[in-house]
């Protein structure tokens, strides 16, 4: 069965039109189909949250959704945050706070968290917890990406955005 | 090596901003035209006779380009290399069995490889994976480390006869003789498992071969790409020049991503180059629980003698120590366990033997720790029983038994895993227990906090241990340190980087030497091409050996910087002062030149240097210490347990540690923080269980637990700094240090927390379960 | 880890999906496809089509019924049930349920029609609808029934659903006065398959009895498990310690539940007792906090 | 993972030991079997589909080996199942003891499950068993019944 539909997906806010096989993954078309290789791939069973993007706005396992469903949909990938190699506050607080060490599962943490965010402007630290417990991380310990959110948060609420490593790309 | 402009600063991570906006390149993302891919047939039994593969039907599947059997490799199956030999150790026995690249005539544990597939896409890999028919006639399998030494037990490698894969023995002093002048001799069984490294990145390979060029490219997520690179040379029949190995980004190492030589690293560059075309293989979740390299059991027979006072006389200790179906890694890891016993304290007679046996599992080799868990384990359990039968508190037996501060280097008399005497070359033990006890609160919470939680029926306990790390081992490693015209300096290194944040703690000591901004050194680290002589990121070695290999080459750099703007500048060379990135005459600073202005000035196009002058801004240097170093540390924590539910909270966690001078604070804490977790996951989540066939019954994030945000303490820290003498730097490694105490730790709180149930831990990992049928045992015993 | 190959089919009405079920038995409804897309990744599952419900509007939303209960379209998904006003002002157990399904991720694809037909003995949902009375409603090409949630699961992944039906609402009656409902489970980590949970609604009469109870209880058998002997060991007593601790222990009679890896059966049943006895406490203070103000 | 119990049929035992190795009954009453043949006297082989909630009936096949049979006391079982998705093997032992009119079985396994469906499924392992067990057994049983025309077909 090579069943191949043609599927129209605004990603980063680009539009794309791909024929892909109904079974193909969003997270394999995402970083096969349109080099978008910033989304990794770490269970493929909807443990891990390394694969977190946006649809429609929402955070979602890229691996439990096929690409065929996001046809007529809106998709954000982690090369979506920072403008013109500027980091985004929140990376830039991840930065700052030394929030990720091999780096593999911060795209999905952060695709996690900038939704959230939205929501919870004021979190304290077990709502942050609770956010993140979701999306498993074997480097940190989770300490500093608890301390970057509330840099960020505290940084949102003060009005200031960018930060040294905003220069820097 | 004191504080400066950027040693010992929380310089924030130079490589944070590629790995942030997800430009960094890992493995996986890795894209070649043309590209083909691969999936492995595993094997479901854990052992058995392989009597045939037919793979007609895979073969035939549209866009499936190859399947390759044992049979198909023709010479170029062979066992894997023995990584690492045993050491000197009188009447040692090994029997070396390495890994193969497919199973032939014999399956040796679940999930071994036996076919290859090749095609289009991995999709279209793992249809043809189900076309494959397999003819296995089963075996018992070996899963029981005492079973499996006994007379009939069925043989994981019948040419031993026997499942005994090693036998060593090393003791000092007079253990028989201590233990009759003992007051006390406490006893016990012990059992520590360990489980998965459970990277969230996957081991991964691509192989290119441009057969013009004759070069074979190789990325792989190894931590030790110049051994992979030396050897897939020889392997395939190539000069080492000809072969690159490349270990970008990677997502995590723990130890198993190590210079394996894994069926998949030796069998994915074989196929490109016959198939002339890229070849991808990216370990699924599932195949990582089976193809990738794990820690396990130990059962430990040990015993304390100690005299009244609580003094340490003597330990002796038999262990069983499983070693899965191969023993490529050779006897690191037990070795360690016997070496780490010895923890912080003064033993003056110490018998130790321990046997390896071959089982029908997967692989072990060292993961963060590599062993000295289990050392660590049967020590502190040791001493936290005979406190306790002695009536002396459990901090006081160990100030008790502390190496003192001036008794530095003290010798151990055994030998470590480097092949060197176990001598550990400094430390403060006191000072640190001193420091953890005093931040955990010790003496109020036993004192009043824990009673008043006790009278509100809430079960609290505390716990403190003290470890020791043989860190920054060696043999060597080397840095190639180059000022670039532009004024860069580029720094290459040939260990590999998992997120360590070499690429700035290295560009840190470069940049305080060459008085340049960190920012302006780029470090490159695990490409062949760039720096080919090394061995790898292991054994928390890398800020240790690496760093002071990059020291010592900004150092060479540094003095032909001085000689050439002395040179240019007519000053004598001690008054050249290098800093702000440029060289300049001290009290003079007109009198400078930028440093990419020597640099090009070092590299003339025409002209005549004086002979002997070597071009450029450049130097290499390279690193070996005498022996691993000592770092050190006290864990201490307080938890509280629901005896109804078995359920633990984590209430506070304490660390003090030692691995001497520090290059950057925040890098080091998230090192120790992040270890602290990994060491939670093995004491109360993590296990990799199997059943008596061998059958793995949690290959999967769902049933194998990582502990989440929700699992892990933010650990309050407190750094002690005792210089090492065996490097110019003085650093210890770090890498694995909060991993290792935590089993001892949780034992020793959960235990003190039950106390008065006649619980006694003598196991690690715990879980709720397992705790509700110690707590239930207990009730049993007491009726 | 890569899913096999399968027709697929976007109907954007339930009779189009009807349709396409029936015309392929093969086939099977894909709603937020968080237990069936991993398992398709593990090559557990693979089924010859998926007809995509996700497309279909109308299976979407909350909405209050006339009777004061709630109806929740079926492919309404767990985190707008999370986040629902309605929900947790009406059905408050199933609010204090929403957190412990999965991770946020899960919930923001994850529905609840697709919880409930899934019926996994582990899952919150089942055990929280049992415990609700909750109503589900079927559709065929013939028709639509309705059943309640104790017909509803029928076994271990095993429901009433018809071959070429589909869940397409699930109606919640009117809390009645007095009323007080609690949700705990114990999970090795927040997220994961509860080891056991516990759901209880309980209502009290004027003179302070209880005058009914309602416990179920999850991944203690085939599927949620409603405990009779509970229920009876509460009604018409005056729920003090004494009375609630016997009814916790008669939920012994109710079980019989698996061993794990995780969770031996001896484990499990402590932990029923443990945590009815908490949820019941707890429920019966809210009941008496509702009783004395029923707009809470 | 070893499965014991006992049930109880209400017929003789000789009709009841006749019945357990009556391949069309076995075909009937083995939860997912779709075909079993004798092809000896004591060697069954067939196929089963075993599909579990959103686990797709896979294809097993599956030998049965009879050995020590005393009839109609007892027997041994070897069973061998292979698929897709893994295996199951092991050993089973029944004993048939007359009680009045019924007949009590003794059973003792010890299986063995390997490969995808141990590794992934553990969860369920145990619950799967049991079912598969119980529905087993009220099938056999209602075949009984069938047979002594206790109920129609």
């Amino acid at each position: 069965m090579t069943d191949r539909l043609t599927i129209t997906v605004t990603v980063n806010g680009a539009r794309h039109e791909r024929a892909v096989e109904s079974r193909l993954l969003l997270s394999d078309f995402l970083r096969h189909d349109l080099g978008l290789t910033g989304t990794h791939v770490g269970c493929e069973h909807g443990v891990c949250g390394a694969c977190t993007v946006l649809l429609d706005g929402e955070a979602v396992r890229s691996c439990l959704v096929f690409a065929v469903q996001t046809d007529g949909h809106a998709v954000e990938t982690v090369e979506s945050l920072a403008t013109d190699g500027v980091l985004d506050p929140l990376q830039t607080a991840f930065h700052d706070a030394h929030g990720l060490q091999c780096g593999f599962c911060t795209p999905g943490i952060l695709m996690t968290l900038v939704p959230w965010l939205r929501h919870h402007p004021a979190p304290n630290e077990v709502d942050i917890r609770e956010a993140i417990s979701g999306n498993l991380c074997r480097c940190t310990g989770y300490a500093n990406i608890v301390k970057a959110v509330e840099l960020a948060v505290s940084r949102l609420a003060d009005g200031r955005t960018g930060g040294p490593a905003g220069a820097r790309s | 090596m004191k504080p400066g402009r950027y040693m010992g600063q929380s310089v924030p991570r130079l490589e944070d901003a590629k790995l942030l906006t997800g430009r960094a390149l890992f493995v996986d993302d890795v894209q070649l035209p043309g590209m083909l891919h691969a999936a492995f047939l595993r094997s479901d039994d854990a052992h058995g006779i392989l009597r045939s593969i037919d793979a007609s039907a895979a073969r035939e599947r549209a866009g499936v380009v190859a399947v390759y059997t044992a049979q198909d490799l023709g010479d170029y199956w062979r066992p894997g290399p023995l990584l690492v030999p045993p050491p000197p150790i009188t009447g040692l026995v090994f029997n070396a069995a390495t890994q193969v690249p497919l199973a032939r005539d014999k399956v040796r544990h679940g999930g071994e490889a036996l076919a290859m597939v090749v095609a289009e896409s991995r999709y279209i890999a793992e249809d043809a994976l189900e076309d494959i028919v397999v003819e296995l006639e089963p075996l018992a399998a070996v899963t029981d480390l005492e079973a499996a030494l006994r007379p009939g037990a069925s043989l994981v490698h019948e040419q031993f006869g026997t499942n005994l894969a090693a036998h060593v023995h090393q003791s000092k002093g007079d253990y028989a003789g201590a233990r009759a002048a003992a007051a006390l001799v406490v006893a016990r069984r012990f059992r520590y498992d360990r489980g998965a490294s459970a990277a969230i990145e996957n081991r991964g390979i691509v192989a290119e071969w441009d057969a013009r060029a004759e070069q074979l490219t190789v990325w792989d997520t190894t931590q030790a790409p110049i051994p992979i690179r030396n050897g897939l040379a020889a392997m395939l029949g190539l000069g080492e020049s000809q072969v690159r190995v490349i270990a970008p980004f990677i997502g995590g190492g723990f130890g198993p991503k190590i210079m394996m030589f894994y069926p998949e690293e030796v069998l994915l560059p074989w196929a490109a180059m016959r198939l002339g075309r890229p070849l991808k293989w990216i370990e699924d979740r599932r195949e990582n629980f089976y193809a990738t390299t794990q820690e396990r059991l130990q059962i430990h027979d040990a015993e304390l003698a100690v005299a009244q006072d609580g003094r340490i006389l003597g330990v002796k200790d038999t262990f069983l120590h499983d070693t899965g179906a191969y023993d490529p890694y050779g006897l690191t890891v037990p070795i360690n366990s016997q070496c780490t016993l010895l923890g912080p304290y003064v033993v003056p007679n110490y018998d130790s033997e321990f046997t390896a046996v071959f089982t029908n599992t997967p692989i072990v080799t060292p993961v963060r720790g590599a062993g000295r868990q289990h050392g660590v384990f049967v020590m502190e359990r040791l001493l936290d029983f005979a406190a306790r039968e002695l009536g002396i508190d459990r901090v006081e037996i160990r100030r008790r038994n502390l190496i003192p501060p001036d008794a530095f280097p003290y010798d151990h008399e055994i030998l470590f895993q480097d092949f060197r005497p176990l001598v550990y070359d400094s430390g403060n033990y006191p000072a640190a227990l001193h420091k953890a006890v005093e931040m955990i609160g010790y003496e109020a919470f036993i004192r009043s906090e824990q009673p008043r939680l006790r009278r509100a029926g809430r079960r609290a306990g505390i716990g403190v241990v003290s470890y020791i790390e043989g860190t920054g081992i060696g043999p060597y490693e080397g840095a190639r340190v180059t000022v670039e015209p532009s004024g860069l300096v580029r720094v290459a290194t040939g260990v590999g980087t998992q997120g360590q944040g070499h690429f700035t703690t290295f560009a840190q000591l470069v940049a305080e030497q060459l008085g340049v901004e960190v920012d302006r050194v780029r470090v490159v680290t695990g490409d062949t091409r760039e720096f080919h002589w090394g061995t790898g990121t292991f054994a928390s070695r890398g800020a240790v050996v690496a760093g002071n290999a990059c020291h010592a080459a900004a150092l060479k750099v540094r003095d032909k910087i001085i000689a050439l703007a002395a040179r240019l500048l007519e000053a004598e060379p001690g008054q050249v002062v290098v800093e702000g990135g440029s060289a300049c005459v001290r009290g003079a600073p007109d009198r400078s030149f930028t440093l990419g202005e020597l640099a090009r000035r070092a590299n003339p196009l025409r002209g005549a240097v004086t002979p002997g002058t070597e071009p450029g801004l450049e130097a290499t240097a390279y690193f070996g210490p005498d022996r691993g170093n000592a770092a050190s540390g006290v864990h201490a924590m307080i938890v509280e347990v629901d005896p109804d539910t078995a359920a633990v909270e984590i209430k506070r966690y304490v660390v003090v540690h030692d691995c001497g001078v520090v290059i950057n604070p925040v890098v080091v804490e998230a090192q120790v923080q992040g270890g602290v977790a990994h060491g939670i996951g093995n004491a109360f989540y993590e296990q990799l269980i199997f059943d008596d066939n061998g059958q793995l019954m949690n290959a999967s994030f769902m049933d194998y637990l990582l502990p989440t945000a929700l699992d892990v303490p933010t650990v309050e820290m407190a750094h002690l700094e005792t210089p090492s003498p065996l490097n110019p730097l003085g650093t210890k490694g770090v890498g694995e240090a909060g991993a290792i105490p935590t089993g001892a730790l949780f034992a020793q709180a959960v235990e003190d927390a039950l106390s008065g149930t006649g619980v006694e831990i003598t196991e690690i990992p715990l879980s709720p379960n397992r705790l509700f049928e110690l707590i239930t045992q207990a009730k049993g015993a007491a009726a | 880890m890569k899913p096999p190959a399968f027709e697929y089919f976007r109907p954007a009405s339930v009779l189009e999906a009807l349709d396409l079920l029936a015309a392929r038995p093969g086939a099977k409804p894909l709603a937020g496809g968080q237990s069936l897309i991993p398992a398709m990744n593990f090559r557990l599952a693979a089924p010859e089509a998926l007809v995509d419900l996700n497309g279909i509007a109308a299976l979407s939303g909350i909405t209050r019924l006339p009777d004061g209960g709630l109806r929740l379209g079926a492919m309404t998904r767990h985190h707008a049930v999370e986040t629902s006003p309605l929900v947790a002002a009406h059905a408050p157990l199933l609010a204090e349920t929403m957190p412990f399904v999965a991770h946020p991720q899960i919930r923001n694809r994850g529905t609840v029609g697709g919880s409930l037909a899934h019926a996994d003995p582990a899952a919150e949902l089942p055990a929280v609808m049992l415990a609700l009375e909750a109503v589900l409603v079927l559709t065929s090409r013939t028709g639509e029934r309705r059943l309640p949630a104790a017909g509803f699961f029928t076994g271990l992944f095993a429901t009433a659903l018809a071959p070429g039906e589909l869940l397409t609402a699930i109606e919640l009656p009117a809390r009645a006065a007095a009323t007080g409902s609690a949700f705990i489970e114990q999970a090795r980590r927040h997220g994961d398959y509860a080891l056991v949970g516990v759901a209880a609604t309980v209502t009290l009469a004027g003179s302070g009895e209880c005058d009914a109870a309602r416990v179920t209880l999850f991944s203690v058998g085939e599927g949620p498990v409603l405990a009779e002997r509970v229920a009876v060991a509460l009604e018409g007593l005056r729920p003090d310690a004494g009375v609630v601790e016997a009814a916790a222990h008669a939920v012994q009679g109710d079980i019989d539940p698996p061993s794990d890896i995780h969770a031996g059966a001896a484990y499990r049943r402590q932990l029923a007792r443990v945590l009815t006895g908490r949820a019941l406490e707890r429920a019966f203070q809210r009941a008496r906090a509702h009783q004395s103000n029923p707009e809470q | 993972m070893i499965v014991e119990g006992t049930y109880t049929f209400p017929g003789p035992r000789e009709v009841v030991f006749r019945l357990l190795l009556d391949p069309d009954v076995l075909a009937k009453t083995m939860p997912g079997a779709t075909s079993i043949a004798r092809v000896n006297e004591d060697r069954y082989e067939g196929k089963m589909g075993v599909g579990i909630g959103p686990i797709t009936a896979a294809e097993f096949d599956v030998v049965i080996t009879m050995t020590e049979k005393v009839v109609p006391e007892s027997y041994q079982m070897q069973i061998d199942g292979r698929g897709r998705f893994g295996f199951t093997r092991g050993k089973a032992s029944v004993r048939l003891t007359a009680d009045g009119e019924s007949t009590v079985m003794h059973y003792e396994a010890d299986m063995m499950v390997g490969g995808k469906i141990a590794a992934v499924g553990q969860r369920l392992l145990d619950s799967v068993s049991r079912m598969m067990l119980k529905q087993g057994l009220e099938a056999m049983s209602a075949e009984l019944d069938r047979r002594l025309g206790k109920e129609p077909a």
